[in-house]
């Protein structure tokens, strides 16, 4: 438990939904202040692996060890108080709630018992107008808004928890570009203050900016990791898609 | 057509309706402020032949005195009957006629109605409180234990009588236990009770299983009108017509096939229209300040195949 | 991706097509399979029940008589027959709570015509329309109006009921024993009722149409995203209209069976009819907010509940104690089938990792 | 964007940093916005009860009386205690059908208390506590065994009033008029009863705990999307589980408040009284299949349910009439409520767009 | 009417939500066998406007022309009749149907009034194997499946329905690279067939590989339109945020 022990160690994760295994067994290494990329194709298990680090989903075997101390997160309650922070692919937003409630959903702010909306809704204007995020209004319900706006809201909320561990799967998916780049920006801002980032995108390009490292997931395993620096898109492209790997390796694979 | 012959059978029987009895000893009324007397009627529910005779009978002397009826149905429920007294208080009646669905819970409103100067009369369910002006009703405890000892003369003390129930009705649950004393005195058995909740499909399902258990069943009493033409769908359902018994409450059609048969050996009727007359000739009296009787009994009659066709006007409405 | 299907045939060592997509469509393990795409839920109902039989079976030998599985299945037809209408209604992501007051309404009024003189065919037909008939002013408001299900029919329920009280101001109406009808109340063939029968041949229909037509992937589509279905071309209100039409046209057969039964028909039959067959139907397994639904859990769920409360009375179970016992086997039966789901999940799951071996 | 808050002051002509995001609070034109904001069904649900009431006082002069609406208010009081919490668990995506038993059971159980020498206040405290230990159970078997709330709370209805009869046999135990507790249902205050005044405390507070808690939000949140709030780290389960605890209890004070108006207890009172408060609270426009509930919708929705049966018995309407007229009603109420919506939404954007310009 | 009429003409379309408005006037142009790209920032309105043009909501004022007539789109339907396909952004799939319900939606393969299960089965599997896509079984419920899978089977839905406009709404938005390249193929396949192509992204990159002209959203209006051979990236994104816009030009657009 020294400090030399990385931020997040994963190894060996298993996890299957009835007879579809959708985590084969993949190890996973963060630092503190890193940013490391996690690529991998359609259905690779990437959103299925951060879940189980977010403590959203629980698997079957292996191992999750937070500043070198083995974990097991039963609820997302028990990752979050771990200090892990996550943008979901598929947001988790609640539809009916306004934008300031999904902002702050789990921590209101509160006077006593009762929620403190006037503060809720300044701050999430502070927050959003921080990250150049345009809605309508905070009281908009979230399901009312766009693709692109109800994405930044999810990444919002997510940074403003100020977690140690911020897990980001594929948060620009449906941004402009001008909001890709605040996001790039973000991401570089928090991995300074020591935060460790997980990046999840098929944005390569991206991944150049911002990433120290990338772990490459095929088929349920994690197949490579390797600094950003011995990387260029080509040979990143040929990782993911297994294109280089010839079939007898493959083959090698598939037996582990 | 697939009815045709049935059609020229019925033609063929078609008999003249026998005269529903009429009321003696009818008020004369009166209009206390120039207005037509207006008297409410509050009743269990809408379902039961029973109670819409009962209206019949009320309907018949509000004709005949020139007074307003109101009738408001309790849908089974007693806060929908404390409700309606209520509203009727609220809206200012003569009086109120209630047959409570829960003797105990009609009290307050009763009470309410007494304070605001509105006379009172129960009918059927008998409501024990001095705030009731009249009361017009049956003995159930003391009908359902003649019923006893009428079956216990028909199976000369030996046997087991079954029971088909209805655990929500206080009025059912009194002919049940003036029943049961009655036949375990004569030396009879009791066996199997079911609940029929006061509902046709329920008993009729309730008094089938009832027979599967009890394959040799040979008495069965119903305690009411829901639960009596249940019990007779399921005895014919099982073709048992030949071995059992069945004693009951309240003439129906079904139940007078089965007195006419012969398996169903008594039926106990409640002159439903004399309750409607006398309680509504009681409220009409208190309304005009008149003395009217603190109970009047209505006789029950019991129904045998003999003297079935004497009581057939039981099937009308009116 | 390691998954049951052909991940070995397919996917696995020297295929060279790998990268270009498996085919999906290819058999993998059997049993592996099979339990993975079969209703579970449903498979596993069907052993809870089968546990159940057996259990009042060995508590009273009444009950698996032939006699008395014939009256069960004639005591749980009109479950059956509304049931299944009830599925897709619910599936659907709607409600109908007007059913028994339409059995109520066709009961009394079919029992009226046949006084009146009509011919037992013709009441027939006419009585399964006017049922049908409620349940087009239902689907009419609710997806034509866009006012929700729940109130539409809670409002209906009391209008259906109040008209046929109305016309036959309380009086049950009795139906002349030799007539048609009631002769088909009192039929049998081969042991078993008409009524059983109808309910069969319903459930079997509802099971072809849920399963097997366009019509029900759209109810099972429309409960699960109405917006999608309704994009995709679908016309999702007649869809909708359509599921309320059945439940009244089924209700109104009901309500002609149980006249034909009871050999009358009023006004005061099949009160709170509508929580027992909404009851059959989710305990069933299908979700009572629409995307999911299964007639042959609506039959199991029928025969749970009817099975329960025929066992206990032949057990001489005190009426008092029925209904206490009543509810706790009905949550027994349910928290069983789903431990038992889960059972089931690791042993499929066990069964497709040794496969992908 | 053209939106209606704030558009004109930041992001019209002239707004430097047009670009960097809106301001999304600051105020906009205040009629816009209200209409915008506010719940826009529950401000038409009151015009409509407006126009009802209004409609009942011209046909019958009795209706609109101080002493007519006093009684309106204790028949509707038990609705509105039991349907503020039912809010909360419909919000949350559950139901509870056992809310009519279980004020039976307090109801019966409290009467034999009394009987047997308990004191008042204590009696009405384990009223209150045994209707809330029953909303554990059905809490735990929803929220922690996962069987659906439908399922579990039908079979808790059929256990909780089959506990309530084992006890009473079935008769109604009375209450001696002198004691506290029926001297509670005796008393007025200000012109009101006590039930009245207590449904009005429950209703206020309902409204604070769901609109201006946490615990409210995530009631809400539950019923949107389950899923996200547990992710958010939210007990989801408690969550769920507390709002069932909340209408048992809630029915365990209605259950005394019965009992003490009736002057008894009995195990056959408030049959079916679980639909009437699920209407009250859908038609108050809280969403059956969760999500978005309202509290001052629920307690409309009472008001209509009960103003209609009250009106009627006033005018003296024919009990063969009422279901059908009460039906009828109803859904005129919820139509007229759904075009004013859209009436309702034409004239903000119409006011929106004059603000924009 | 004459086959110089271009293939989908939009006039001046507007559309509110309540006090929301988000068309404010948009005019538009596609011509046979043209791939549009549609830009714009996050809650420009480039959603609103393409769910108007394919039936899935009725806007409030504006024309729709194709092929130069004059049409309204009650329903989805409509459109559809019209030749319009559409991938949604946020997919319009129904969660617990399987892949081949989800992919012939509306156009089940049934015989006399049965539903043709096993061909439903076997083509789906053979147009998801043509477009390179890989799940794990057409049996599948699609809630399950990941989020790029999802995206597929949608796309593989629209195209699969032949229509003369396809309309795309983001669609790689969460494909991984090899995908990214499959799709943008495919859309030059289909309007070298002279199938018009809308096509929605935010990754300005695939823009330029694929497109002949943009058309530029801002705020609820059609603000630019231009060939993409007079358009290189840096000019393009100066179209979407309006930095090159004066203050007086926007005011004047406010205006308008
Ligand atoms: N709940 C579930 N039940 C069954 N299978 C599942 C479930 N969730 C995920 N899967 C399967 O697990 C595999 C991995 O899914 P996952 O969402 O982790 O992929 P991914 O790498 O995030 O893909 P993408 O880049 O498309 O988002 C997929 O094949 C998917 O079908
Ligand atoms: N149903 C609705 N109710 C209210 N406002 C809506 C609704 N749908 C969309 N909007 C608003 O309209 C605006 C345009 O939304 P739209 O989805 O068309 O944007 P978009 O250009 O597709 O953005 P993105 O790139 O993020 O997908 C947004 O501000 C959004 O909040
Ligand atoms: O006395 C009546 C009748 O017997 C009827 O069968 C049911 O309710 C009781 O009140
Ligand atoms: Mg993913
Ligand atoms: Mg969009």
């Amino acid at each position: 438990m020294t400090d030399e022990s990385p931020l997040v160690e994963l190894r060996g994760i298993r996890k299957s939904f009835g007879a579809v295994t959708s985590l084969a067994g993949v190890d996973l290494t963060l630092g503190r202040g890193e940013v490391l990329g996690l690529v991998g194709d359609n259905g690779a298990g990437k959103s299925t692996l951060m879940k189980v680090l977010a403590g959203a989903l629980q698997h079957d075997r292996g191992e999750i060890l937070v500043n070198g101390r083995g974990v097991r997160f039963a609820t997302p309650a028990d990752a979050r108080r771990e200090g892990i922070g996550i943008v979901y692919q598929d947001l988790a937003l609640c539809d009916t709630l306004d934008v300031a409630s999904n902002l702050f959903l789990g921590r209101e702010p509160h006077k006593g018992p009762f929620l403190d909306h006037a503060t809720m809704h300044a701050e999430a204007s502070r927050i959003l107008r921080d990250l150049h995020v345009r809605v309508p209004s905070t009281r908009q319900e979230i399901g009312r808004l766009s693709g692109g706006q109800r994405q930044t809201v999810a990444i919002a909320r997510a940074v403003s928890t100020q977690p140690d561990v911020l897990i980001l799967d594929e948060p620009t998916a449906a941004l402009a570009v001008a909001e890709v780049e605040q996001v790039l920006r973000l991401i570089g801002d928090v991995a300074a203050r020591g935060v460790g980032v997980i990046l999840i995108t098929h944005r390569l390009q991206d991944l150049f900016r911002v990433c120290h490292r990338i772990t490459v997931m095929y088929e349920g395993r994690s197949v490579d990791d390797a600094p950003i620096a011995e990387l260029d898109i080509k040979s990143l492209v040929d990782m993911i898609t297994r294109a280089n790997t010839p079939d007898s390796a493959k083959e090698a694979l598939s037996d582990r | 057509a697939c009815d045709s012959d049935v059609r020229e059978e019925q033609e063929a029987e078609e008999e003249a309706a026998q005269e529903i009895p009429e009321p003696t000893d009818v008020p004369d009324g009166c209009e206390p402020d120039g207005e037509p007397l207006e008297i409410g009627l509050v009743t269990i529910n809408l379902q039961a032949l029973f109670f819409n005779q009962i209206n019949t009978g009320a309907e018949r002397i509000a004709e005949e005195t020139g007074a307003e009826l109101q009738i408001v149905s309790g849908d089974d429920d007693s806060v929908t009957q404390a409700n309606a007294i209520e509203d009727l208080v609220a809206s200012d009646v003569d009086a109120i006629i209630v047959d409570a669905v829960d003797t105990e819970g009609i009290k307050p409103a009763v009470r309410e109605a007494d304070d605001a100067g509105i006379p009172v009369v129960a009918v059927d369910a008998t409501v024990d409180d001095p705030a009731v002006s009249t009361q017009v009703g049956v003995e159930n405890a003391k009908a359902g234990a003649q019923m006893g000892d009428f079956l216990v003369e028909q199976s000369a003390g030996e046997g087991t009588a079954h029971i088909v129930s209805a655990l929500n009705s206080t009025i059912q649950l009194q002919r049940e236990d003036g029943f049961t004393e009655a036949v375990e005195d004569g030396g009879m058995e009791v066996g199997s009770v079911v609940d029929g909740q006061n509902v046709q499909e329920e008993a009729e399902n309730e008094a089938e299983n009832l027979l599967t258990a009890n394959p040799d069943a040979e008495y069965i009493y119903a305690t009411g009108e829901p639960a009596l033409i249940g019990l007779a769908a399921a005895v014919r359902s099982q073709d048992l017509t030949d071995q059992v018994t069945v004693v009951g409450w309240d003439l129906s059609e079904p139940a007078v096939d089965g007195l006419r048969d012969g398996w169903i050996a008594g039926v106990v009727q409640q002159n439903t229209f004399e309750l409607g007359y006398q309680s509504m000739s009681a409220a009409v009296r208190h309304a005009c300040g008149e003395e009217a009787p603190e109970d009047v009994p209505v006789p029950i009659e019991m129904v045998t195949p003999d003297n079935i066709e004497d009581y057939l006007y039981f099937l009308e409405k009116e | 991706m390691t998954a049951d299907t052909g991940s070995t045939a397919t996917e696995g060592p020297g295929s060279a097509d790998a990268r270009d997509g498996t085919s999906p469509t290819e058999p993998g393990p059997r049993l592996a399979r099979i339990l993975n795409d079969a209703n579970k839920p449903t498979l596993l109902m069907v052993g809870v029940t089968v546990l159940l039989f057996a259990a009042l079976g060995v508590a009273t030998p009444d009950f698996l008589t032939f006699a008395n599985l014939s009256n069960l299945a004639t005591q749980v037809a009109p479950i059956v027959i509304v049931g299944v209408a009830m599925t897709f209604v619910i599936t659907s992501g709607q409600i109908d709570l007007s059913v028994g007051s339409t059995i109520a309404f066709v009961a009394a009024v079919s029992a009226e015509m046949l006084v009146a003189g009509l011919d037992s065919s013709l009441v027939i037909v006419l009585g399964i329309l006017s049922g049908a008939a409620w349940g087009l002013v239902n689907g009419w408001l609710a997806a034509y109006q866009r006012i929700p299900p729940f109130v539409v029919t809670l409002a209906t329920m009391s209008v259906i009921r109040g008209v046929a009280l109305l016309r036959t101001e309380g009086f049950s109406v009795p139906i002349d024993n030799r007539l048609m009808l009631a002769q088909l109340g009192q039929t049998d063939l081969l042991g078993f009722s008409v009524s059983a029968w109808i309910a069969l041949v319903v459930a079997v229909l509802g099971a072809i149409l849920l399963n097997h037509t366009r019509y029900g992937q759209y109810i099972t589509g429309i409960g699960s995203n109405e917006e999608s279905v309704r994009r995709a071309g679908v016309n999702t209100r007649r869809t909708k209209m359509l599921a309320l039409v059945f439940t009244g046209a089924a209700a109104g057969l009901a309500g002609l069976l149980i006249a034909a039964r009871l050999g009358s028909g009023s006004a005061n039959s099949a009160e709170a009819f509508e929580l027992t067959v909404i009851a059959a139907v989710v305990l069933g397994g299908t979700n009572l907010f629409g995307g999911r639904g299964t007639i042959v859990g609506t039959v199991i769920g029928a025969l749970i509940t009817g099975a329960i409360a025929n066992g206990l009375t032949l057990l001489g179970m005190s009426p008092f104690l029925t209904p206490i016992v009543t509810g706790c086997v009905l949550i027994l039966a349910i928290w069983l089938n789903l431990r038992g789901r889960d059972i089931a999940d690791l042993a499929s799951q066990m069964l497709g990792r040794r496969a992908a071996q």
